[in-house]
């Protein structure tokens, strides 16, 4: 285990590396997922707000 | 078929489409990302090559390579998608050509991230003028103007259709860009240039590199796809399937006028 | 001479009309209406083909705009918010150059006359900057005389001229629906127009912003 | 059609020469540029004669794109672009005019100013002679190329320092190929002829492929 994190003495080089990439793309999926939430609060509140102001039934 | 593809091809039926294929394709990416690590760290030697031997960092390569590789290969999905909607005038492979970008954008700076960290124990120094490395840096700008130029214009059309011709303009100039870099004299050609014949790479090297690729290429689908429904929401808000479809998963939830969340949980996913 | 078949047009992300069909045969004039924001500047910039549509067809003479392209340029003047004058050239400068754009050279002499008829006789030869607000529209107007064009399209013409040359232009647009041209125009007044026949085109409501 | 592309290109410059302060103001740019480069790396000979022909070039580079901004920018906002779109002339030759023209006020000055500036850096003759034909061969692919960064960036807020975000990545081959040429010709001037042919390569594609580009981009920003 220790040599495995140890990666022949280069542990800063190798694990930064791979850190980074796996950090990063993580990273992305979870801000996505974050925004793809509040822009369906957002457009869904718009659309709440277009059906108060609409009578229902009437074609847009 | 032809039918099939224009179906397709408008957002109102593509945003449910995308939203059953994001989780497909994240579990693939993982599953082959993990598979590749595993091989590439535990099956693989520890030093490589022999007169001049590259020790553990040498494994960096699993991931320098496949972020390189999908940077490129990004651009040109950028640039065709462009291309196809400056032609076709269709509206989602705007929309697609603007998902891909960021994608592609973070995955050029991680091939720069890796490539320093590679750089410094084998070469001695994070920041080499190497020709590849180079190309990369240009890349990363080229992404770069791309998105600054779309978020740039207010009108999305405009944003659309200007971005698309910059990344045109970008993939024309980039082999010759790539290649006066790789050549800086014309008299004297072949010297800079470092060859990688792929026969040469051993197969213990060369299938954890193909395996995160590949898990690259699916992580990327689902990015770009998670990135394409924000689009299409943001952009069809007013139209009446988004309307519809809101207010129908609200319905589901239960949800009234009280909770703050419009997310439905679980199983409404897929369509919202 | 024009004809509309089911146009849409979007600003940004908002439709601003959808399914609009008109004709406009020669001797006609059409006054397009509505509010602010309610297109007008769109449709006009679409039909010249500054402006994409969204939907629908435009011919001219019964082909699809698209495809004649700098034919169809040829045969339009488009008259926009923006005058199109260079206000470092001469009034003089300014219409030569527009006139050779349109492939249509005319003397210097011509010139004098069409910018002495519109009440700049002497100012020819003077940068443009130098003239006032309603002179250096009365320049661009110029070209309305110049121009041998059957299709005029005018938006908002009458903004910022005296009575006088507003009854110079209504004069000069009659003058075109006589001799067999047509005209689109947009304006807030009523237009009197003598001969030939005036079609409306009321575009929708645009909410007040 | 000669006749429209003379007439567009006598406008530009009838219009530069009523402002003159616009392209002198490039050129002291310019000028200003590569006087600074000594003040800040030092004014030792060797290493200035080593420096001289890139920093030229980037300073090129950069006064190019400082001009650039302007190119369609005036048109745009009193409208003679507008007329420029419908004057049932191929637009392509109108852009292309107008970078003659803006090549002839911005790029041509570069040219005949660069071997003063090459003289800061105690380059020697034959090499001021070779920049000054890199220059002349070069500075036009630069315009060209700009046309099209400046026609998608028409009208935006900060258009400038966007407009060579996006543009300067581009200018990279004639950067390399044009500063080599130089620091080339100090070792052996037979050795330049492929850099020139390069430069005029590019400069033949840059005439055929740039202004319909720029065309479209126009017209994508009008609309």
């Amino acid at each position: 285990m220790q040599d495995f994190l140890g990666q022949g003495g280069f542990a800063f080089y190798v694990w930064s590396a791979f850190g980074m990439t796996f950090g990063l793309l993580l990273a992305e999926v979870l801000v996505l997922r974050r925004h793809h939430r509040t822009i369906l609060q957002r457009v869904g509140r718009l659309v709440r707000l277009r059906k108060q102001n609409q009578p229902p039934g009437e074609p847009k | 078929m032809k039918i099939n593809w224009f179906k397709y091809a408008s957002p109102a039926s593509f945003y449910p489409l995308a939203g059953q294929l994001v989780p497909k394709f994240a579990a693939v990416a993982a599953v082959l990302v993990l598979i590749g690590l595993y091989v590439g760290f535990f099956h693989t030697a520890d030093q490589l090559g022999g007169s001049n031997p590259q020790k553990e960092y040498y494994r960096i390569i699993f991931v320098h390579v496949p972020t390189a590789w999908m940077s490129m290969w990004l651009y040109l999905v950028l640039a065709g998608w462009s291309a196809i909607g400056l032609v076709f005038n269709t509206r989602l492979s705007f929309m697609m050509a603007n998902a891909v970008a960021p994608t592609g954008a973070i995955f050029t700076f991680l091939a720069l991230w890796t490539g320093a960290l590679w750089g410094r124990p084998s070469w001695g120094t994070y920041w080499d003028w190497d020709p590849r490395l180079t190309s990369e840096l240009i890349l990363f700008f080229l992404y770069i103007g791309y998105m600054a130029l779309h978020s740039a214009i207010d009108d999305s059309r405009r944003a659309d259709r200007a971005a698309a011709l910059l990344a045109i303009v970008g993939v024309v100039m980039l082999p010759i860009i790539y290649w006066s870099i790789n050549c800086p004299d014309p008299n004297n050609c072949a010297a800079l240039h470092q060859r990688s014949d792929p026969g040469s790479i051993h197969a213990s090297i060369l299938i954890p590199m193909l395996l995160i690729t590949l898990g690259f290429w699916s992580y990327s689908f689902a990015t770009a796809f998670m990135r394409l429904r924000d689009i299409i929401l943001t952009r069809e808000a007013d139209s009446a399937w988004v309307r519809d479809m809101l207010l129908e998963a609200r319905a589901d939830t239960g949800g009234g006028s009280g909770t703050s969340s419009g997310v439905p949980a679980g199983a409404g996913r897929g369509a919202v | 001479m024009l004809e509309v078949l089911d146009l849409s047009c979007r600003r940004g992300d908002r439709l601003l009309f959808s399914g609009l069909g008109f004709e406009l045969p020669a001797h006609t004039l059409l006054h397009v209406r509505g509010r602010n924001g309610s297109g007008k500047t769109t449709l006009l910039r679409a039909l010249c083909g500054l402006l994409q549509p969204d939907a629908g067809v435009i011919r001219w003479r019964g082909e699809p705009v698209t495809e004649l392209g700098d034919d169809f340029n040829r045969e339009l003047l488009y008259f926009g918010h923006l005058n199109g004058i260079k206000a470092d050239l001469t009034g003089l400068e300014n219409l030569r150059v527009a006139a050779t754009l349109d492939q249509d050279p005319v003397t210097d002499a011509v010139i004098i006359a069409a910018l002495a008829q519109i009440g700049l006789a002497g100012f020819e030869d003077l940068p443009t900057r130098m003239l006032s607000q309603g002179q250096k529209k009365r320049v661009a107007l110029a070209r309305l005389i110049l121009s041998k064009a059957p299709l005029w399209i005018l938006d908002e013409p009458f903004t910022a001229l005296d009575t006088d040359a507003v009854a110079l232009l209504e004069a000069l647009i009659a003058g075109q629906v006589a001799s067999g041209g047509a005209v689109v125009l947009t304006t807030h007044q009523e237009v009197a127009l003598t001969q030939g026949e005036i079609r409306r085109l009321d575009l929708g409501p645009a909410a007040p912003q | 059609m000669l006749k429209v592309f003379w007439c567009i290109l006598t406008r530009d410059i009838t219009l530069a020469l009523r402002r003159r302060t616009d392209v002198l103001t490039t050129l002291f740019f310019f000028v200003i540029v590569v006087s600074l480069f000594p003040l800040g790396v030092g004014s030792e000979r060797e290493l200035l004669r080593l420096l001289g022909p890139g920093v030229v070039w980037v300073a090129a580079l950069l006064a190019s794109m400082l001009a650039l901004e302007r190119l369609f920018a005036a048109d745009y906002d009193d409208g003679t672009l507008e007329q420029l779109l419908l004057a049932g002339q191929p637009l392509s030759l109108l852009v292309l005019a107008k970078v003659v023209a803006h090549w002839l006020l911005t790029g041509l000055p570069l040219v005949v100013i660069a071997p003063l500036m090459a003289m800061q850096y105690s380059l020697e003759p034959i090499a001021i002679l070779v920049m000054m034909a890199a220059l002349a061969l070069g500075t036009p692919v630069l315009s060209l190329l700009g046309a099209i960064g400046a026609a998608l960036t028409l009208g935006l807020r900060g258009g400038g320092i966007l407009l060579s975000l996006l543009i300067l990545p581009l200018y990279i081959p004639v950067l390399v190929y044009g500063a080599g040429a130089v620091s080339v010709s100090v070792v052996e001037i037979a050795d330049t002829q492929p850099y020139f042919s390069l430069l005029g390569a590019f400069l033949v594609a840059a005439l055929i492929l740039a202004p319909p580009a720029s065309a479209a981009a126009l017209r994508i920003s009008m609309e």
